[in-house]
């Protein structure tokens, strides 16, 4: 048995005219705008680690229209609960280049008060859910946040995303099966990049797809081309449909390839064929949807500056900006343990602010504030 | 005021604050029609319908992951843990995740799940149906632990975890469910969290518990008043995290004598942070070296649970050690 | 779409011919007779609970076929990882009601020295793995069990047994994604009797059947009539030959019913409509297989007599002994914790026995030896 | 002997013993061709093929769940665990089944599983890549809790392990993987279970320490004898349980003042047992209240690690402060 994938854009450019979904031309500007300034984060990201601005970075380059397609077909007001390879879902909901910066480079200004690795962005507003280490534990939570929304009848519904390797938790199952039972209006979106960490999806299951998996919990699944922004659109947009019209969960498999390192502490060459990076960079997300737009009339090549100009600009301005920021005070590392800080954790505090404060500060490098 | 069981004070508490706030939603494994395999949530699935008191298939980890997403989403749940002993599957999204996800997110996604759970031996459940679990997550930063011993405080409490902004561990004695009656009041009230309770005053020896092992300390103090004219004062932590310090320290400074009643297996119990407390902060009150009366470090057995477990007998025999020494 | 349910007896006893498994009569009498001693067992079990003589029973009556056919169809070597509804599994392979008994008034004959609640057996001559009440975590173990079998090159296969509830658990679902991963020797059997203490099988699970859920890991499913012992027997005869060669793990559901409470401490009528156990009531596995035997010509009323008369004076005989068997030593407690006892734990044994000599018995109840 | 850090000594243990014995199988996330991912089991699938060094699906239950089958079936299992904080998704396989299997059955199924995980915090790892979660397994009987802090003993103690009859928690102080170096006899030998070393002999502290903590208090040690005259010595338990307590005890006992050292959050952490052992069983000798030094009550900050773990300051504050009693 094999799997059909959902396409919309074929790799040059033209279209299966049946599936393409009618979108403005602000629409899809907004979308390789924002699949290029993933691209530039990544870029940014990644030296700024290897430069030791910052001390760990997660790439996504290659998973731009998986993550970005998938964010683009829900409501402004539908939850995220999203895994650390999707900054794009943050970039399209307007998270700027500074906030982002802010958290890899953990200061003060960082929303997550410089708590968590890079990559681990958390947005309340935007209702983009802070991200954990601890692969799939979001996925229970997800549908948490949907039967929460079912008994409050609103119109929200939810997105979790995860990845190939995180379909192997307990946590999926858990996840998976309460939505099936309780009809949650959610949608589970897996960018299947192929590699978790360095074993490849033959060893992470013996599915015939990921997307068959819903079968086990009573809903539909479907595989798309995950470097087709237009498909996971489509794709991620009916099953939301679905989801608000109270028919319950889907299940999205996004077919697509993690071309960087699983993160900066990573080195792809030890477990991985160079020809196989090599076959995905010809299916690259963004030519695709280069492709497609000047098949449009849509693109061009002043239009390709302009967009890579101004997001790089933003980038290193807010580099710059996010470089001046200092790192979070000593005091704030005893905040937000729990809404008002407890006696015994106070003494806790106390007592290392007053060794600070008689001068050892220098075991601490000087140059953090109390 | 009516008299209530430990368990209709839980029931009691559970119903008044699904009363007052609709945010206020329960679930977990055969709450529902069946009431909970103890029935702590009797009649509720018939008064606030099936997506209020919601049965879940059986997964531990998908309880409290789901209830950690409606608490993200605003509401205020509380999941049922039907042992303690089966928490275990649920134990990343405990000690990972809802504890950490205030802290981790710099404030922005606080996640007030109050998870109820019924712990403890005496009741001849054995290897799986008799475990203490509490010193796991009193290590565990970011989620409060509540031990009601009486019918007043079960209720009390369990209002104010349930309206509190913080993750809680809500541990209930099961071996005293049903046994230990009290007053209970009608309609709303709290007791705070983080204040131990006086169970019994004394001015020789303070002994400190919390839940069922408060009623075995009880005992034991009044025998060691009849019987030996010692004057033992009981201590009922009632929250282990936040933990009344003061209290404590108040409690053992005046009496100079404890003796740490704690029903978990001896190595890493709760016990043994109250005792490295005390030692470390009044030790210049201290007439005696403190002693810990605990399960000892096997499993929990079946048939030999009245051996395994602390009783009055080996308290009174702390209570002469530290008397004698 | 509706599961096909694999069925060889008829309700009537007659026959599906191509299914029937070719058996001698010396197995079909034996089949026979253990269900009969599954569920005089369990009457016996469920008496000494009301009558207070054990502390804990669980039932499970209406489920003798679906336990003993599966084991039947094994090869005495292979493994075990059965639930606390497997008594059945222990008697086929040869344990004495006077064990089973042992273990249900947890007396220091008991193999498990008392450590359990009743019905959790272990057997280890009999690869009957130790029974956990922890739901599903026998799953994964019984895998590595198989992976262990399989890096020795024996011809060993292993059975691990689960109830409907079970497949909610992550450990299901780890279970089985190992298991397809490295073709493990094994066979997955559910016991499906439609509830798990009160929640209905749609209360637990969405999908369109149990055994559906080998899709999710790439082997094969299917449902019999669990209620058919010789349907059961064939369905886990073929997946235990396909695990032998070499063909990697399936997964077999039987429909089934458990006629009695969840287990002593349980009352049905709290949850479920006694039409449905009624009707349940109509499908009797015994007998079922009884009008089978009969139409095969060997069954008589005489043997019906002497193999219940033949069980239950065993059992009465048994109940006997056990009665008389006294508890484990309290030094026993200490025990078995680890290969040989640390010097703190022996200490706390050392102040426990130092205690009791002093005359303290009396805390204890007296009645337990040192 | 050659000089190994104490990666590469986690390596040859792991290597000695799989040629001695082919029972020895490794499994894990990440660990066969990648070598792990901090290549602690690096060349070994090479050498003993996919069947004996397993890459796993990323599920932490599963892996621990298979090693059980396979210890049950007469393997030595010795699964990987990525980073200590991701173990809890194992938690009910180690709590309820790893550590109860020998007990439950009455000695039929011993399940000799030796976990290895990374733990602790110094690289920077942040809130999910840093903890130090020993406590819950000392809590836990049934199983070992083993923490090496030098190569030689990294190799010897592995090799105890695997070689022992019961299950084993090996954890590996990640933070000095690389920059702790030492003399390493090539081939087979063991360090025995359950003895701490005397990591510097000294006469007037006591520092207790385990694992990466070590060496902090090696450093403030020498600080303190240099800078103050003060002469400590540092105690490495090397296995949390079994615990060595007569060695605590002597070593107390000699200097009657005490510094545990635990980068774990300090309430429920295992220097609590530590103090309370000490204050029940030496409290005659003891010429201060013992000091603990320890991470704070909160979950694991990125930023601020250094401001939130033991540091040398720290404990020479804490010398400081027995000292000056
Ligand atoms: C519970 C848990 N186990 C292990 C890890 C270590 N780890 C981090 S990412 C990763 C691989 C994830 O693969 P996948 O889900 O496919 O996502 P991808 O990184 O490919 O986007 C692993 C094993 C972890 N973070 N959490
Ligand atoms: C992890 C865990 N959670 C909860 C329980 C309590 N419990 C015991 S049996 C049971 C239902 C099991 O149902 P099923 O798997 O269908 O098996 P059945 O009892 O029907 O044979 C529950 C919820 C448990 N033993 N373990
Ligand atoms: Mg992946
Ligand atoms: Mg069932």
């Amino acid at each position: 048995m094999t799997t059909e994938v959902l396409q919309v854009i074929r790799s040059d450019g033209s279209v299966q005219k049946k599936l393409e979904p009618t979108l403005s031309e602000e629409m899809l500007r907004k979308l390789y705008r924002t699949m290029v300034q993933v691209r530039a984060l990544d870029e940014k990201g990644m030296l700024l680690q290897r430069t030791g601005k910052i001390g760990f970075y997660v790439p996504s380059g290659g998973q731009e229209a998986s993550q970005v397609g998938a964010v683009a077909a829900l409501d402004a007001g539908d939850w995220l609960f999203p895994t650390y390879r999707d900054p794009g879902m943050a970039l399209w909901r307007g998270a700027s280049f500074r906030e982002m910066l802010a958290h890899e480079f953990g200061c003060a200004e960082d929303r997550s008060k410089g708590r968590q690795m890079p990559n681990h962005y958390a947005f309340r507003e935007m209702k983009y859910v802070s991200i954990s280490s601890p692969i799939a534990t979001q996925i229970p939570q997800a549908v948490g946040a949907a039967m929460a929304a079912k008994y409050r009848k609103t119109k929200e519904i939810v997105l979790t995303s995860m990845g190939d390797g995180g379909t192997s938790e307990g946590d999926f199952h858990c996840g998976m099966n309460f939505a099936g039972v309780y009809k949650a209006p959610i949608v589970f979106y897996c960018q299947n990049n192929q590699w978790a960490i360095s074993v490849p999806l033959s060893g992470q299951t013996a599915s015939e797809s990921i997307s068959v998996k819903a079968k086990a919990y009573g809903f539909p699944g479907v595989t798309v081309d995950g470097n087709d922004v237009l498909a996971v659109y489509s794709a991620v947009r009916q099953a939301a449909d679905r989801a608000r019209a109270g028919g319950g969960p889907s299940f999205v498999e996004a077919l697509t390839y993690r071309m960087g390192p699983h993160s900066s502490s990573d080195d792809p060459k030890r477990y991985r064929p160079a020809a196989e990076e090599e076959e995905w960079r010809q299916k690259d997300p963004i030519d695709r949807f280069r492709n497609y737009l000047k098949k449009q009339g849509i693109w061009t090549e002043a239009w390709e500056k302009e967009t890579w100009d101004g997001v790089r600009a933003d980038l290193n301005e807010a580099t710059k900006q996010v470089e001046a920021l200092g790192p979070p005070t000593i005091s704030s590392m005893f905040d937000d343990v729990w809404s008002s800080i407890p006696p015994v954790l106070q003494e806790q505090k106390d007592s290392l602010i007053e060794y600070l404060k008689k001068g050892e500060l220098k075991d601490l490098g000087g140059a953090f504030p109390l | 005021m009516a008299t209530l069981t430990l368990l209709q004070a839980v029931n009691d508490g559970l119903r008044t604050e699904m009363r007052r706030d609709d945010r206020v939603v329960c679930l977990g494994e055969d709450i529902g029609i069946n009431g909970g395999v103890f029935r702590a949530t009797e009649g509720l699935q018939k008064e606030f319908g099936a997506e209020r008191v919601i049965d879940t298939p059986l997964a531990e980890s998908g309880i409290i992951g789901t209830a950690i997403g409606m608490a993200l989403y605003g509401l205020k749940p509380v999941p049922e843990i039907q042992f303690m002993d089966f928490i275990y599957p649920a134990f990343d999204q405990i000690v990972s995740e809802l504890a950490k996800f205030r802290y981790r997110s710099g404030g922005q996604f606080p996640s007030p799940v109050v998870i109820r759970t019924p712990y403890g031996g005496g009741i001849k459940g054995g290897h799986y149906h008799s475990q203490s679990a509490e010193a796991y997550f009193c290590h565990t930063p970011g989620i409060q632990v509540v031990i009601p011993s009486t019918p007043h405080d079960a209720k009390g409490l369990l209002a104010s975890a349930i309206r509190g902004e913080d993750p809680v561990l809500f541990m209930e004695p099961k071996r005293i469910y049903r046994s230990i009656k009290g007053e209970v009041p009608e309609g709303e009230y709290t007791v705070p969290i983080g204040k131990a309770a006086i169970a019994r005053p004394g001015t020789q020896v303070t002994i400190v518990a919390w839940g069922s092992m408060t009623h075995i300390a009880l005992e034991a103090a009044e025998k060691a008043q009849e019987e030996k004219g010692v004057s033992c004062e009981v201590l009922d932590l009632r929250s282990l995290v936040p933990l009344d310090k003061a209290a404590l320290l108040e409690s053992v400074k005046k009496t100079g004598r404890v003796v740490i009643v704690c029903e978990a297996p001896r190595t890493g119990g709760y016990a043994g942070e109250l005792s490295a407390i005390i030692a470390e902060e009044a030790i210049d009150s201290m007439e005696a070296p403190i002693v810990r009366v605990t399960g000892f470090d096997t499993p929990f057995p079946y048939t030999l649970e009245h051996a395994y477990m602390p009783n009055t007998g080996r308290i009174l025999k702390a209570i002469d050690t530290v008397v004698n020494f």
